[in-house]
Protein backbone atom coordinates (compact mmCIF):
# COMPACT_ATOMS: atom_id res chain seq x y z
CA UNK A 1 0.00 0.00 0.00
CA UNK A 2 1.74 3.15 -0.98
CA UNK A 3 0.54 6.56 -2.59
CA UNK A 4 2.83 9.26 -3.46
CA UNK A 5 3.46 12.38 -5.83
CA UNK A 6 6.39 11.85 -8.29
CA UNK A 7 8.74 14.55 -10.73
CA UNK A 8 9.99 11.29 -12.62
CA UNK A 9 8.55 9.12 -15.03
CA UNK A 10 6.04 6.48 -13.83
CA UNK A 11 7.03 2.89 -14.06
CA UNK A 12 4.35 0.47 -14.69
CA UNK A 13 6.10 -2.35 -14.50
CA UNK A 14 7.40 -1.64 -10.74
CA UNK A 15 4.12 -1.07 -9.64
CA UNK A 16 2.44 -3.98 -11.15
CA UNK A 17 5.28 -6.19 -9.21
CA UNK A 18 5.00 -3.99 -6.16
CA UNK A 19 1.01 -5.31 -6.39
CA UNK A 20 1.88 -8.73 -7.08
CA UNK A 21 1.59 -11.63 -4.57
CA UNK A 22 1.24 -15.43 -4.91
CA UNK A 23 -1.99 -15.06 -2.96
CA UNK A 24 -3.78 -12.56 -6.15
CA UNK A 25 -5.03 -14.24 -8.81
CA UNK A 26 -6.00 -10.74 -10.58
CA UNK A 27 -4.28 -7.51 -11.13
CA UNK A 28 -5.47 -4.44 -12.59
CA UNK A 29 -4.45 -1.13 -13.34
CA UNK A 30 -5.32 2.35 -14.71
CA UNK A 31 -3.02 4.79 -16.52
CA UNK A 32 -3.96 8.04 -17.08
CA UNK A 33 -2.10 9.55 -20.43
CA UNK A 34 -1.47 13.14 -22.18
CA UNK A 35 -4.44 13.37 -24.72
CA UNK A 36 -3.84 15.88 -28.17
CA UNK A 37 -6.93 17.59 -27.60
CA UNK A 38 -9.31 18.49 -24.81
CA UNK A 39 -12.61 19.97 -25.85
CA UNK A 40 -11.41 20.58 -29.19
CA UNK A 41 -8.61 22.21 -28.84
CA UNK A 42 -4.98 20.97 -30.13
CA UNK A 43 -2.72 19.80 -26.49
CA UNK A 44 0.85 20.04 -26.90
CA UNK A 45 1.23 19.03 -23.10
CA UNK A 46 0.01 19.41 -19.70
CA UNK A 47 1.91 20.86 -16.63
CA UNK A 48 0.97 19.53 -13.45
CA UNK A 49 0.99 20.68 -10.15
CA UNK A 50 -0.13 19.16 -6.83
CA UNK A 51 -0.53 20.14 -2.83
CA UNK A 52 1.89 17.14 -2.67
CA UNK A 53 1.71 17.02 1.00
CA UNK A 54 -2.06 16.53 1.26
CA UNK A 55 -2.55 14.99 -2.49
CA UNK A 56 -0.80 11.62 -0.58
CA UNK A 57 -2.70 11.70 2.52
CA UNK A 58 -5.60 11.54 0.32
CA UNK A 59 -4.92 9.44 -1.77
CA UNK A 60 -3.95 7.18 1.57
CA UNK A 61 -7.17 7.60 2.06
CA UNK A 62 -8.95 6.65 -0.74
CA UNK A 63 -6.80 3.23 -0.53
CA UNK A 64 -8.09 2.73 3.27
CA UNK A 65 -11.72 3.41 1.66
CA UNK A 66 -10.79 0.71 -0.99
CA UNK A 67 -9.80 -1.73 0.95
CA UNK A 68 -12.63 -0.95 3.36
CA UNK A 69 -14.91 -1.69 0.81
CA UNK A 70 -13.62 -4.45 -1.20
CA UNK A 71 -11.74 -6.51 1.26
CA UNK A 72 -7.92 -8.08 1.24
CA UNK A 73 -6.33 -5.77 -1.79
CA UNK A 74 -3.08 -4.66 -2.54
CA UNK A 75 -3.15 -1.19 -4.26
CA UNK A 76 -0.25 1.37 -5.31
CA UNK A 77 -1.11 4.88 -6.58
CA UNK A 78 1.39 7.35 -7.85
CA UNK A 79 0.63 10.22 -9.44
CA UNK A 80 3.63 12.74 -11.56
CA UNK A 81 4.11 16.21 -11.30
CA UNK A 82 5.77 18.62 -13.43
CA UNK A 83 5.58 19.18 -17.20
CA UNK A 84 4.43 16.40 -19.47
CA UNK A 85 4.46 15.50 -23.04
CA UNK A 86 1.63 13.37 -24.81
CA UNK A 87 1.50 9.82 -24.10
CA UNK A 88 3.06 10.34 -20.77
CA UNK A 89 1.41 8.43 -17.89
CA UNK A 90 -0.09 11.18 -15.56
CA UNK A 91 -1.75 8.92 -13.19
CA UNK A 92 -1.36 5.12 -12.50
CA UNK A 93 -3.38 3.04 -9.95
CA UNK A 94 -2.63 -0.87 -9.67
CA UNK A 95 -4.85 -3.12 -7.34
CA UNK A 96 -4.22 -6.88 -6.82
CA UNK A 97 -6.69 -9.17 -4.94
CA UNK A 98 -7.47 -13.08 -4.70
CA UNK A 99 -10.11 -12.54 -7.23
CA UNK A 100 -11.10 -10.09 -10.23
CA UNK A 101 -13.88 -8.79 -9.14
CA UNK A 102 -12.27 -6.79 -6.39
CA UNK A 103 -9.45 -6.31 -7.79
CA UNK A 104 -11.12 -4.38 -10.68
CA UNK A 105 -13.77 -2.78 -8.36
CA UNK A 106 -11.08 -1.14 -6.13
CA UNK A 107 -8.89 -0.07 -8.71
CA UNK A 108 -11.84 2.05 -9.99
CA UNK A 109 -13.17 3.18 -6.88
CA UNK A 110 -9.66 4.89 -6.42
CA UNK A 111 -9.34 6.72 -9.57
CA UNK A 112 -13.19 8.02 -8.96
CA UNK A 113 -12.14 9.10 -5.88
CA UNK A 114 -8.93 10.53 -7.06
CA UNK A 115 -10.40 12.73 -9.89
CA UNK A 116 -13.23 13.99 -7.55
CA UNK A 117 -10.92 15.31 -3.97
CA UNK A 118 -6.83 14.83 -4.95
CA UNK A 119 -5.77 18.08 -4.82
CA UNK A 120 -3.72 17.80 -7.79
CA UNK A 121 -3.98 20.93 -10.66
CA UNK A 122 -2.63 20.50 -14.50
CA UNK A 123 -2.38 23.74 -16.57
CA UNK A 124 -3.13 22.57 -20.69
CA UNK A 125 -0.36 23.92 -22.99
CA UNK A 126 -2.02 24.18 -26.55
CA UNK A 127 -0.35 24.22 -29.95
CA UNK A 128 -1.24 27.75 -30.55
CA UNK A 129 0.91 28.46 -27.43
CA UNK A 130 -1.46 29.61 -24.90
CA UNK A 131 -2.14 27.78 -21.92
CA UNK A 132 -5.18 27.22 -19.15
CA UNK A 133 -5.82 25.71 -15.84
CA UNK A 134 -8.38 23.20 -16.58
CA UNK A 135 -11.03 23.59 -14.01
CA UNK A 136 -13.77 20.71 -14.27
CA UNK A 137 -16.22 22.25 -12.77
CA UNK A 138 -16.60 25.17 -14.66
CA UNK A 139 -19.44 25.05 -17.19
CA UNK A 140 -19.22 28.94 -19.22
CA UNK A 141 -16.69 30.50 -21.18
CA UNK A 142 -14.47 31.90 -18.04
CA UNK A 143 -12.60 35.85 -18.74
CA UNK A 144 -9.26 35.17 -20.06
CA UNK A 145 -10.27 31.88 -22.12
CA UNK A 146 -12.38 28.82 -22.39
CA UNK A 147 -12.78 27.16 -19.39
CA UNK A 148 -12.66 23.29 -19.82
CA UNK A 149 -14.84 21.38 -19.17
CA UNK A 150 -13.04 18.13 -18.92
CA UNK A 151 -10.11 17.07 -17.70
CA UNK A 152 -7.14 17.11 -19.92
CA UNK A 153 -6.33 13.53 -19.88
CA UNK A 154 -9.36 10.82 -19.53
CA UNK A 155 -12.02 12.61 -17.96
CA UNK B 1 -4.46 37.86 20.80
CA UNK B 2 -4.64 37.15 16.82
CA UNK B 3 -3.69 34.16 15.33
CA UNK B 4 -1.33 34.79 12.18
CA UNK B 5 -2.22 31.68 9.85
CA UNK B 6 -0.39 30.40 6.61
CA UNK B 7 -2.68 29.89 4.12
CA UNK B 8 -1.80 28.49 0.91
CA UNK B 9 -2.80 29.25 -2.50
CA UNK B 10 -2.13 26.55 -5.34
CA UNK B 11 -2.74 26.66 -9.43
CA UNK B 12 -5.19 29.57 -10.58
CA UNK B 13 -5.60 30.66 -6.98
CA UNK B 14 -1.39 31.08 -6.66
CA UNK B 15 -1.81 33.27 -10.07
CA UNK B 16 -4.95 35.40 -8.52
CA UNK B 17 -2.90 36.34 -5.53
CA UNK B 18 0.46 36.84 -7.01
CA UNK B 19 1.85 34.09 -4.08
CA UNK B 20 1.58 30.63 -3.01
CA UNK B 21 1.12 31.91 0.26
CA UNK B 22 -0.14 34.85 2.60
CA UNK B 23 -0.40 35.32 5.85
CA UNK B 24 -3.82 35.97 7.46
CA UNK B 25 -4.43 37.66 11.15
CA UNK B 26 -7.28 36.24 12.96
CA UNK B 27 -9.44 36.71 16.22
CA UNK B 28 -8.55 33.97 18.77
CA UNK B 29 -11.23 31.34 17.43
CA UNK B 30 -11.73 32.23 14.36
CA UNK B 31 -13.53 29.54 11.74
CA UNK B 32 -12.88 28.59 8.00
CA UNK B 33 -15.66 31.29 7.11
CA UNK B 34 -13.83 34.04 9.12
CA UNK B 35 -10.80 33.06 7.66
CA UNK B 36 -12.00 33.44 3.95
CA UNK B 37 -13.79 36.80 4.82
CA UNK B 38 -10.46 38.30 5.46
CA UNK B 39 -9.10 36.22 2.50
CA UNK B 40 -11.67 38.19 0.33
CA UNK B 41 -10.61 41.70 1.27
CA UNK B 42 -6.99 41.15 0.64
CA UNK B 43 -7.09 40.39 -3.14
CA UNK B 44 -8.72 39.92 -6.38
CA UNK B 45 -11.21 38.00 -4.61
CA UNK B 46 -14.17 37.37 -7.52
CA UNK B 47 -11.44 34.71 -8.03
CA UNK B 48 -12.52 32.88 -5.72
CA UNK B 49 -15.93 30.86 -5.94
CA UNK B 50 -19.28 31.83 -3.26
CA UNK B 51 -17.72 29.15 -1.23
CA UNK B 52 -14.13 27.37 -2.17
CA UNK B 53 -13.06 23.84 -0.75
CA UNK B 54 -10.25 24.42 2.20
CA UNK B 55 -8.08 22.21 3.53
CA UNK B 56 -6.95 22.77 7.53
CA UNK B 57 -3.84 20.51 8.22
CA UNK B 58 -4.00 18.35 4.87
CA UNK B 59 -7.66 17.19 5.23
CA UNK B 60 -10.96 19.27 3.75
CA UNK B 61 -12.39 21.26 6.49
CA UNK B 62 -16.03 22.67 6.69
CA UNK B 63 -16.61 26.10 7.12
CA UNK B 64 -17.92 26.41 10.68
CA UNK B 65 -13.83 24.49 11.31
CA UNK B 66 -12.42 26.48 14.13
CA UNK B 67 -8.38 27.39 13.17
CA UNK B 68 -5.96 27.20 16.17
CA UNK B 69 -1.84 28.37 16.24
CA UNK B 70 -0.20 26.49 14.11
CA UNK B 71 -2.68 25.25 12.12
CA UNK B 72 -1.95 24.65 7.88
CA UNK B 73 -4.42 26.34 6.39
CA UNK B 74 -5.09 25.97 2.08
CA UNK B 75 -7.91 26.95 -0.33
CA UNK B 76 -7.94 24.34 -2.95
CA UNK B 77 -9.16 25.46 -6.48
CA UNK B 78 -11.07 22.58 -8.47
CA UNK B 79 -9.25 19.59 -8.25
CA UNK B 80 -8.05 18.46 -11.67
CA UNK B 81 -6.15 15.46 -11.77
CA UNK B 82 -5.94 12.11 -13.03
CA UNK C 1 -6.83 -4.62 -32.24
CA UNK C 2 -5.57 -8.60 -31.50
CA UNK C 3 -6.62 -11.75 -30.09
CA UNK C 4 -3.77 -14.19 -29.79
CA UNK C 5 -3.19 -17.62 -27.52
CA UNK C 6 0.70 -17.79 -26.70
CA UNK C 7 3.37 -20.09 -25.83
CA UNK C 8 5.42 -17.60 -24.04
CA UNK C 9 5.52 -15.15 -21.10
CA UNK C 10 3.11 -12.38 -21.94
CA UNK C 11 4.74 -9.25 -22.29
CA UNK C 12 2.71 -6.87 -20.22
CA UNK C 13 5.09 -3.69 -21.13
CA UNK C 14 4.70 -4.20 -24.57
CA UNK C 15 0.52 -5.17 -24.20
CA UNK C 16 0.37 -1.26 -23.20
CA UNK C 17 2.78 0.38 -25.50
CA UNK C 18 0.30 -1.32 -27.90
CA UNK C 19 -2.86 -0.33 -26.89
CA UNK C 20 -1.27 2.98 -26.16
CA UNK C 21 -1.95 6.16 -28.91
CA UNK C 22 -1.79 10.11 -28.38
CA UNK C 23 -5.79 9.93 -29.09
CA UNK C 24 -6.44 7.98 -26.18
CA UNK C 25 -6.20 9.48 -22.96
CA UNK C 26 -7.09 6.03 -20.22
CA UNK C 27 -5.23 3.03 -20.57
CA UNK C 28 -6.49 -0.51 -18.88
CA UNK C 29 -5.09 -3.55 -18.08
CA UNK C 30 -6.14 -6.75 -16.16
CA UNK C 31 -3.58 -10.09 -15.55
CA UNK C 32 -4.93 -12.75 -14.45
CA UNK C 33 -2.15 -14.88 -12.35
CA UNK C 34 -1.63 -18.48 -11.30
CA UNK C 35 -2.49 -18.11 -7.40
CA UNK C 36 -1.18 -20.22 -4.70
CA UNK C 37 -4.23 -21.78 -3.24
CA UNK C 38 -7.98 -22.44 -4.63
CA UNK C 39 -10.49 -23.93 -3.37
CA UNK C 40 -8.59 -24.65 -0.11
CA UNK C 41 -5.94 -26.83 -1.80
CA UNK C 42 -2.27 -25.74 -2.52
CA UNK C 43 -1.97 -24.94 -5.73
CA UNK C 44 1.90 -25.97 -7.19
CA UNK C 45 1.29 -24.83 -10.78
CA UNK C 46 -1.69 -25.19 -13.43
CA UNK C 47 -1.18 -26.50 -17.12
CA UNK C 48 -3.09 -24.53 -19.04
CA UNK C 49 -4.71 -25.68 -23.00
CA UNK C 50 -6.76 -24.26 -25.45
CA UNK C 51 -8.90 -25.22 -28.79
CA UNK C 52 -6.32 -21.85 -29.70
CA UNK C 53 -8.02 -21.54 -33.32
CA UNK C 54 -11.58 -21.00 -32.07
CA UNK C 55 -10.46 -18.97 -28.52
CA UNK C 56 -8.57 -16.57 -30.98
CA UNK C 57 -11.70 -15.93 -33.02
CA UNK C 58 -13.55 -15.90 -30.07
CA UNK C 59 -11.44 -13.67 -28.32
CA UNK C 60 -11.76 -11.45 -31.36
CA UNK C 61 -15.16 -11.64 -31.31
CA UNK C 62 -15.74 -10.17 -27.64
CA UNK C 63 -13.11 -7.28 -28.97
CA UNK C 64 -15.97 -6.52 -31.75
CA UNK C 65 -18.21 -6.66 -29.07
CA UNK C 66 -16.48 -4.74 -26.77
CA UNK C 67 -15.87 -1.77 -29.89
CA UNK C 68 -19.85 -1.88 -30.18
CA UNK C 69 -20.85 -1.48 -26.80
CA UNK C 70 -18.45 1.06 -25.36
CA UNK C 71 -17.12 2.89 -29.00
CA UNK C 72 -13.73 3.98 -30.21
CA UNK C 73 -11.19 1.88 -28.00
CA UNK C 74 -7.58 0.15 -28.99
CA UNK C 75 -7.96 -3.46 -27.28
CA UNK C 76 -5.10 -6.34 -27.49
CA UNK C 77 -6.30 -9.55 -25.19
CA UNK C 78 -3.85 -12.41 -24.92
CA UNK C 79 -3.96 -15.97 -23.15
CA UNK C 80 -0.96 -18.24 -21.90
CA UNK C 81 -0.81 -21.71 -22.68
CA UNK C 82 1.08 -24.47 -21.55
CA UNK C 83 2.22 -25.31 -17.40
CA UNK C 84 3.13 -21.53 -15.72
CA UNK C 85 4.46 -21.61 -12.08
CA UNK C 86 2.96 -19.69 -9.08
CA UNK C 87 2.53 -15.86 -9.83
CA UNK C 88 2.77 -15.96 -13.88
CA UNK C 89 0.26 -14.33 -15.97
CA UNK C 90 -1.96 -16.37 -17.67
CA UNK C 91 -4.15 -13.51 -19.85
CA UNK C 92 -3.82 -9.93 -20.16
CA UNK C 93 -6.01 -7.48 -21.26
CA UNK C 94 -5.11 -4.31 -22.33
CA UNK C 95 -7.82 -1.63 -23.17
CA UNK C 96 -7.57 2.20 -23.92
CA UNK C 97 -9.60 5.13 -24.97
CA UNK C 98 -9.92 8.95 -24.93
CA UNK C 99 -11.77 8.45 -21.82
CA UNK C 100 -11.61 6.38 -18.83
CA UNK C 101 -15.44 5.11 -18.22
CA UNK C 102 -14.59 2.92 -21.66
CA UNK C 103 -11.69 1.98 -21.52
CA UNK C 104 -12.27 0.24 -17.94
CA UNK C 105 -16.02 -0.86 -19.52
CA UNK C 106 -14.38 -2.32 -22.02
CA UNK C 107 -11.58 -3.99 -20.43
CA UNK C 108 -14.14 -5.47 -17.85
CA UNK C 109 -16.70 -6.60 -20.58
CA UNK C 110 -13.47 -8.44 -22.18
CA UNK C 111 -12.41 -10.95 -18.93
CA UNK C 112 -15.74 -11.46 -17.86
CA UNK C 113 -17.18 -12.81 -21.47
CA UNK C 114 -13.31 -14.80 -21.90
CA UNK C 115 -14.21 -16.52 -18.57
CA UNK C 116 -17.46 -17.64 -19.77
CA UNK C 117 -17.00 -18.56 -23.57
CA UNK C 118 -13.46 -18.23 -24.53
CA UNK C 119 -12.45 -22.52 -25.16
CA UNK C 120 -9.81 -22.54 -22.98
CA UNK C 121 -8.91 -25.20 -20.40
CA UNK C 122 -6.96 -25.37 -17.11
CA UNK C 123 -5.60 -28.29 -14.58
CA UNK C 124 -3.73 -27.52 -11.25
CA UNK C 125 -0.95 -29.25 -10.02
CA UNK C 126 -1.38 -29.81 -6.06
CA UNK C 127 1.20 -29.44 -3.86
CA UNK C 128 0.46 -32.91 -2.82
CA UNK C 129 1.32 -34.03 -6.63
CA UNK C 130 -2.33 -34.54 -8.41
CA UNK C 131 -3.87 -33.03 -10.70
CA UNK C 132 -7.57 -31.86 -11.55
CA UNK C 133 -9.14 -30.10 -14.50
CA UNK C 134 -10.82 -27.23 -13.23
CA UNK C 135 -15.08 -27.47 -14.00
CA UNK C 136 -16.67 -24.03 -12.84
CA UNK C 137 -19.69 -25.25 -13.70
CA UNK C 138 -19.20 -28.51 -11.38
CA UNK C 139 -21.46 -28.26 -8.06
CA UNK C 140 -20.77 -31.24 -6.18
CA UNK C 141 -17.55 -33.61 -5.60
CA UNK C 142 -17.14 -35.88 -8.93
CA UNK C 143 -15.65 -39.36 -8.98
CA UNK C 144 -12.02 -38.90 -8.90
CA UNK C 145 -11.24 -36.45 -7.08
CA UNK C 146 -12.90 -32.69 -5.86
CA UNK C 147 -14.01 -30.74 -8.41
CA UNK C 148 -12.80 -26.75 -8.17
CA UNK C 149 -16.00 -24.76 -7.95
CA UNK C 150 -13.74 -21.58 -9.28
CA UNK C 151 -11.49 -21.06 -11.73
CA UNK C 152 -7.90 -21.29 -10.69
CA UNK C 153 -6.63 -17.94 -11.22
CA UNK C 154 -8.83 -15.00 -10.09
CA UNK C 155 -12.87 -16.44 -10.10
CA UNK D 1 -23.46 -41.43 -48.70
CA UNK D 2 -22.36 -40.65 -44.72
CA UNK D 3 -20.77 -38.40 -43.79
CA UNK D 4 -17.17 -39.04 -41.96
CA UNK D 5 -16.72 -36.12 -39.53
CA UNK D 6 -13.52 -34.75 -37.58
CA UNK D 7 -15.04 -34.36 -33.81
CA UNK D 8 -11.97 -32.59 -32.09
CA UNK D 9 -12.06 -33.65 -28.32
CA UNK D 10 -10.07 -31.09 -25.53
CA UNK D 11 -8.99 -31.37 -21.74
CA UNK D 12 -11.00 -33.69 -19.49
CA UNK D 13 -12.97 -34.85 -22.72
CA UNK D 14 -9.83 -36.34 -24.30
CA UNK D 15 -8.61 -37.98 -21.40
CA UNK D 16 -12.08 -39.64 -21.26
CA UNK D 17 -12.15 -40.62 -24.74
CA UNK D 18 -8.63 -41.65 -25.02
CA UNK D 19 -8.38 -38.97 -27.92
CA UNK D 20 -8.08 -35.59 -29.04
CA UNK D 21 -10.13 -36.39 -32.36
CA UNK D 22 -12.39 -38.93 -33.48
CA UNK D 23 -13.81 -39.61 -36.61
CA UNK D 24 -18.34 -39.91 -36.73
CA UNK D 25 -19.90 -41.49 -40.11
CA UNK D 26 -23.11 -39.50 -40.35
CA UNK D 27 -26.46 -39.55 -42.63
CA UNK D 28 -26.09 -36.93 -44.86
CA UNK D 29 -28.24 -33.72 -43.32
CA UNK D 30 -27.39 -34.78 -39.74
CA UNK D 31 -27.25 -32.51 -36.78
CA UNK D 32 -25.47 -31.73 -34.00
CA UNK D 33 -28.13 -33.85 -31.97
CA UNK D 34 -27.61 -36.94 -33.66
CA UNK D 35 -23.89 -36.35 -34.61
CA UNK D 36 -23.33 -36.60 -30.36
CA UNK D 37 -25.93 -39.44 -30.17
CA UNK D 38 -23.30 -41.50 -31.97
CA UNK D 39 -20.45 -39.82 -30.00
CA UNK D 40 -21.80 -40.99 -27.11
CA UNK D 41 -22.37 -44.93 -28.12
CA UNK D 42 -19.13 -44.55 -29.06
CA UNK D 43 -17.24 -44.43 -25.72
CA UNK D 44 -17.24 -43.19 -21.90
CA UNK D 45 -20.38 -41.35 -22.62
CA UNK D 46 -21.21 -40.79 -19.06
CA UNK D 47 -18.09 -38.21 -19.03
CA UNK D 48 -19.92 -35.76 -21.37
CA UNK D 49 -22.95 -33.73 -19.73
CA UNK D 50 -26.65 -33.75 -21.08
CA UNK D 51 -25.71 -30.67 -23.48
CA UNK D 52 -21.93 -30.38 -24.36
CA UNK D 53 -21.20 -27.46 -25.69
CA UNK D 54 -20.73 -27.74 -29.34
CA UNK D 55 -18.67 -25.67 -31.53
CA UNK D 56 -19.21 -25.95 -35.51
CA UNK D 57 -16.21 -24.42 -37.46
CA UNK D 58 -15.03 -22.49 -34.37
CA UNK D 59 -17.81 -20.67 -33.01
CA UNK D 60 -20.61 -22.42 -30.65
CA UNK D 61 -23.31 -24.30 -32.75
CA UNK D 62 -27.38 -25.12 -31.50
CA UNK D 63 -28.74 -28.81 -31.15
CA UNK D 64 -30.13 -28.33 -34.35
CA UNK D 65 -26.97 -27.08 -36.67
CA UNK D 66 -26.97 -29.20 -39.28
CA UNK D 67 -23.58 -30.46 -40.19
CA UNK D 68 -22.01 -30.39 -43.59
CA UNK D 69 -18.72 -32.70 -44.86
CA UNK D 70 -15.82 -30.88 -43.93
CA UNK D 71 -16.79 -28.98 -40.81
CA UNK D 72 -15.17 -29.08 -37.78
CA UNK D 73 -16.99 -30.11 -35.24
CA UNK D 74 -15.53 -29.97 -31.43
CA UNK D 75 -17.52 -30.64 -28.15
CA UNK D 76 -16.06 -28.43 -26.02
CA UNK D 77 -15.73 -29.05 -22.13
CA UNK D 78 -16.49 -26.74 -19.27
CA UNK D 79 -14.20 -23.15 -20.38
CA UNK D 80 -11.46 -22.49 -17.32
CA UNK D 81 -9.58 -19.48 -19.06
CA UNK D 82 -8.39 -16.62 -17.77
Amino acid sequence: MRAAIVERPIDVTALLAEVASPAHGASSLFLGTVRDVNDGRAVSGIEYTAYAAMAEREMGRIIDEALARFGDATIVIEHRVGTLALGDVSVAIAAAHAHRGPALDAMRYCIEELKRRVPVWKRERYADGTREWVDPTATTVAAGGPAGTEGGTDA
Amino acid sequence: MPVVTRVLLFASYADAFGASQIDVALPSGATVAELLRHVRALAPAHELPAVPLIAVNQAYASSDTVIVAGDEVAIIPPVAGG
